[in-house]
């Protein structure tokens, strides 16, 4: 172990690190350092990207609202008159109050509690109480513009219902963020539907937010740590599986065909598979059944659109998940699960009855969030190092599954826009 | 000579300190993290749901935990027992402010507040979730109260990581 | 948005801190940074500046002591057998303990529990046991010298009943500390009176200290954010009001007159206050009862004492109120409530049942402690900007009251005493 | 045949169990933020305090809350419901460990344990305030309970931000 | 109070320390600063230091392991098939994952949950699944070295059932560590003796890892504040007692002889001790009975192995702690308690007895604990400054007990290692 | 007519009152920091144990605390009434859960949960101690019920500093 620094990387700044030459490396310090992540708030959450914000049909009429993040900085999210969706900073232009405390409501405007300065659906400032002061004396200079006073604003795109939000007047228009054929699959879940919110989960994971989009990144990991999905013939490694990315590598998918009836564990991937034991059939199979309604040939959908969605398509299962950051150790999770506007009742109860396998107390959630947090334990305690994404092959096939090509990607864009 | 409403008062009390006896009895089976043992507190039909009380509020119907009949609540347990990885942990799950509301036929509404406290290997024990039981009881052939109905709205709507266990 | 380092703000240090040209704008970073927090224990607390830290009747007699602090630093006060006031540092000059752990008691003198070194009330060291050993073997230095091993003594005044403290030889007699208006503010409400302890409140406020000041120096909140006052017609910006602060711009007042009956509500206040709704009565109007026991024309006089002191005389209620620092983000306040020595039963329960309407679960507080907690939330999570104070002319009347003018001035001594 | 010490602990057992179900149907009230059915729990001259355990301990008088009789506690009930400004937050109040100390004519005095539990929106649920109760019942002429003396002592004394709601 | 540098302890790098000459003088910032800490992993528990990581007796069989540290670095102890123990890095060689999360238990391999990369009782890595891909697709590079990606492994050594890692190559053998006077000690307790594992207790104490050594290098604080042990004749400063250490002054002991019978309280003690009372009987005797079991002339004997290990033999109590750093102002330690393989049924009852006395509800660890984080509590919120360990000489004899002789040799060795 | 289950299960119910009431009273003696009173609720021979919970589920028999008899139990009184230094603190021993299980001869088998919530010197309160009692109970010449055995199973096995009064 060479004592050259390696101990001090919590005091170190980020600017001076230096990436390791061998791409299959991953250096600990992105996942544990204040100052990369500060550096991310600015290269990454307010640099030229999309970050999601939350559903169309979280803010379903004129006057909706809800609370929302980009990276970890609050934001609003409105629908005004008009029904356009608006997004702007959670604080009061006045001395910063975050006014907005509400998971979400309905309102004409926002009144900032301290002193009442209110701001319309837009962001706009358009009162401020006692401007000419009392009986002419005291209040606002006579030249303060109120319309220079607003709330921060980002530029927002909604696609497919799922709304976008930019700080930056350069990002590209968001087709051509996703590239090609992201754009396709998320269209293909996103295709216009209506969809009909059917409730929220938020949780707090104790480590960085990248590990998680790492995870959902990785194939590796799904039949050997979620033994619930071979046990119960939801997934194994031999299904049709496609692990498309952009040309960058920040966004990607993870694709899966579920067979007809229940699939074959082969006797190489047994061999494989430690936790395997035999296959089981549910109690309750109707937890399972499969009612196609998307013009896709994957069952499984799941796409993690850089830097904070995860969207989920799992037989009828939909949601997309939003990553709070709340420091390099933390994030926070808000998930938004929903059916189509025209689901009837029995749909839905069998959209609630999937969704108990998923979601924080969901067989897969479970295993992954406690994985995850094995893993910042890890390298949180340890003496700092690295960790290794040597699997597959950068330019291999993209129906490959036993690969971390995808994670390597997304760490080549972040080292570049991070520009370390 | 007791009024029907002493009569009703007498007969609810009854049935509060029953209730509080099987309460204590269900903590005692998740606090060993007995889940097929925990699965015989209800009724085949039962519906049993863990719900965040911003989704319960607002009347939307997705649930942390969603299970509809016992066969739910089994495959649930087995899934526990047989195939998920999770870290070792302790739970103390306590019961409290248990109330009996109204008795109708063979229906006994009540709830309660649960506070579940979960310990982990080298962590303090920490408030997993708190929350509120509203329950529907019922009596099986034998007499023994199941659990029709149990909905568990919890505060702790912001969750430490995961829920691994039923509460 | 500027990318210069605007988002390393957690890390730079504060002596590279430019503060902004224009003196309406107040930067984030005063609130939110550690190395700001560490010189202001330099600069302020223990620099050349008088710190409140307890009232005379919370140690009442000979041997009556205190836990207190100057900013976050322990302290002890006591009252000698000369009935003299001392303060001195609650730290060992062995090693280091914390020695004292009561709220408050009696003692003749504070045995540190390590080693049973022993101070006297004055903090002198007194005894040192096995000083010499055991049987003449091992023990303390030959030439250790008790005298020059006390535990660090701080200046004390004494005014009106108020105990202050400073770590600094040169700060200037207390009378020149607080100006001649501020002075005779304070010698109206502190004039002599013997005061009796009613009890003490306790409370931690996620918020950095200077908030709490700015708070008490801000009227334009008052009719705005505490809808009580209105509702019940204890206050209206059509009160009679002054708004002094020394000629350094650090301590402030913020006086008003309470008219005899209810005030009226001005057409053009009403517009101005979203929240207002109709005057009510209570329902026990023994609370808002007020007996005149001050020779001043001011049924309500808030000071704030640089740095750490506010005081209140408010109808029958009075009370002085410590901010202790514990970093950039969080502060302990310690509320102590007093009567007048001679007040009879009635008066007593007269002042408890309007001290209902103050204190950390009074109507104001928990306003003012909701809305700062919103206020460093937005400080804490959102990119680093500024904040605003432009209401008013720092040449206006001091009877004006839609105004900033004592904040901005708070600031421009801040400035220069840290030397930003 | 039962002894009049056995009679006095079967009167203070029945009166355990019903103020039990008075402090949980009162618990429920607040968790409700009903704090206008929270007056109906007391008599017309009730008292009503909440003091920090270093407070009482002194002989301090001052009160955290403090009032006397019903019309203080509807002003704060109303201040409550229509000026206050406070951020939304989630109440689950647990009372435990109740106990009827004495009958003495009408009164009797009785105490508790409790634990208030409070959840900010995204934050964590936090243990705000832990307490006992020493309180005084009477008998309205419907035979109801009513709280003559709610003393609320609390252990929390450095409280979080703020009290907003009675405990 | 000179305002160079001296509040900005908490920013200022370990590096630019400069120690103070006086050797009797202990500077705050090896206590309280962020950046000492890192050093001390660096240069400490990862320098040439035998760590302490546990009992054989917690690993007595084959497949036998026990979570255990390294400094703050979670390690695993194993003992393999052939009797072995070996101590290795709590961290998959993957990704990073703290993957052993029981206390301790028996395993013929470690399964990381994440992707199930497998490893074996040395820590050498047996599997990786789907090594080769799926029929021949994905996959680890083909010159990928299974043998060059084990976990890190620690040098161990074993004496007298006590087990010591260390990851540097220079380390010097075990005994010459110890040296002389202090391994003959050592020798005397750990005399090859078979233990039998009692139970565990784990506490975390609220302060830094370093004062707990010091307590128990400092005699002068056993009877002025433990006044149990007066009270019940069970020590007192006129026992026999002898303090030796080792030649870096390192490693230390606090050896006493109980006298039979109870010992005399001299008048020079009695007038030294403030909390002395008067001597008590214990209403069970049976606590306190001492059962002579090893060749020693000390009924009691404390070590303190640096860095991290404290044993105790006291009368019949027998155990040894672990302190594990968990930053500046933290620590876990973890105390294993046992008794002698060959103990009889009312011997072990003998010795649960009389462990009653100590551990973190002891009537000794309960005024330790409490003590050290008053000690704690004065050194974080104080403004920075210094303790002092003037007591005695550095060339007195070893009897000598009012003396602070081992504190001082302690830090001239830290100090020296550290490079201050 | 009832049956003798019925008999019995109401025996249960009446034991698991005065057991409730019993430790109701044994939680105030310990928030009082009464430990001289707190020995009277055993009998002369009874074992009071502390335990962790991962040595108890490893029969490792090591104890936080260990008393086998009132006399250790007195001794342990005196030492923190008489020679033990630590900082000033409130106690809130809640009690909950409480479960009479079996009656043999003249012991009654219970079981129950208990937190302990410590508020230091400006410190919020906190979950000093979470854990399980598993008690036998007896009753002395004057029928009075006496804890001929209780255990005390504590969840929170890494211990916040110290424990300084029993539980
Ligand atoms: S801070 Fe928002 S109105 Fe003043
Ligand atoms: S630290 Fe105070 S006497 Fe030693
Ligand atoms: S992290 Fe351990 S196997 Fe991947
Ligand atoms: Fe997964
Ligand atoms: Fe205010
Ligand atoms: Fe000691």
């Amino acid at each position: 172990m060479d004592g050259d620094g390696v101990f001090d990387h919590k005091q170190t700044n980020g600017s001076e690190r230096t990436w390791p030459a061998d791409e299959t490396v991953i250096p600990d310090w992105i996942y544990t350092d204040e100052d990369v992540y500060t550096r991310e708030i600015e290269k990454i959450f307010f640099g030229k990207h999309w970050n999601y914000v939350g559903m169309d049909c979280e803010v379903p009429g004129p006057g909706s609202y809800m609370r929302s993040y980009v990276g970890p900085v609050p934001v609003v999210v409105t629908r005004d008159a008009d029904g356009e969706v608006h997004v702007f900073e959670n604080r009061c232009a006045h001395r910063g109050v975050e006014f907005c405390r509400e998971y979400r409501g309905t309102a004409h405007n926002f009144i900032c509690p301290y002193h009442n300065w209110t701001y319309d659906l837009k962001g706009d400032l358009k009162a401020v109480p006692f401007r000419r002061g009392i009986k002419g004396k005291g209040g606002m200079p006579a030249d303060f513009d109120m319309s220079a006073h607003g709330l921060r604003r980002f530029r927002v795109t909604v696609r497919g219902g799922v709304i976008f939000a930019t700080a930056s007047d350069e990002t590209e228009p968001f087709e051509e963020y996703l590239g090609p054929e992201i754009c396709a699959e998320f269209d293909s879940t996103f295709d216009g539907t209506e969809f009909k919110l059917l409730g929220v989960h938020r949780n707090i994971l104790p480590n960085n937010w990248k590990l998680y989009q790492e995870n959902l990144k990785d194939p590796y990991h799904a039949t050997l740590l979620h033994t619930y999905l071979t046990t119960f013939g939801l997934f194994v490694s031999s299904n049709e599986t496609n692990i498309p990315s952009d040309a960058l590598g920040r966004h990607g998918g993870l694709l899966s065909r579920r067979p007809e009836g229940r699939p074959e564990v082969s006797e190489e991937e047994q061999a494989n598979m430690q936790a395997f034991k035999q296959t089981m059939e549910l109690n309750d199979p109707r937890v399972l059944a499969f009612f196609r309604e998307f013009d896709s040939k994957w069952s499984g959908s799941v796409l993690t659109i850089f830097p904070t969605l995860t969207s989920l398509r799992q037989t009828n299962i939909l949601n997309t998940r939003l990553l709070v950051p709340r420091g390099p150790n933390e994030f926070m999770m808000i998930w938004t699960v929903f059916g189509r506007a025209d689901d009837d009742e029995e749909m839905t109860c069998h959209r609630l009855r999937q969704n108990n396998i998923f979601g924080p107390a969901g067989f897969l959630g479970i295993e992954d969030n406690e994985a995850l947090k094995f893993l910042q334990d890890g390298l949180k305690k340890s003496v700092p190092g690295h960790g290794l994404a040597l699997l597959g092959d950068d330019n291999e096939d993209i129906d490959i599954i036993i690969t971390e090509r995808a994670i390597r990607g997304m760490y080549r864009y972040y080292r570049n826009v991070m520009e370390f | 000579m007791a009024t029907a409403l002493e009569y009703n008062a007498l007969a609810l009390r009854a049935a509060r300190l029953e209730i509080e006896e099987f309460n204590y009895a269900y903590a005692d089976t998740l606090d060993r993290m007995d889940v097929g043992g925990w699965v015989d507190y209800f009724t085949d039909d039962a519906l049993y749901r863990v719900i965040a009380r911003d989704n319960y509020e607002s009347d939307l119907p997705l649930g942390l935990i969603y299970c509809e009949g016992k066969a739910m609540m089994k495959d649930r347990a087995f899934a526990l027992l047989n195939t998920e990885m999770f870290a070792p942990r302790y739970l103390h799950l306590s019961i409290t402010n248990t109330r009996a509301l109204s008795m109708d036929g063979g229906e006994i509404r009540a709830a309660a507040n649960y506070t579940l406290i979960e310990t982990r290997v080298e962590e303090p024990s920490n408030l997993q979730q708190a929350g509120k039981y509203r329950d529907v009881f019922v009596r099986d052939s034998g007499g023994e109260l199941k659990l029709k109905q149990r909905i568990c709205v919890y505060d702790s709507v912001m969750i430490n990581n995961c829920l691994v266990f039923p509460v």
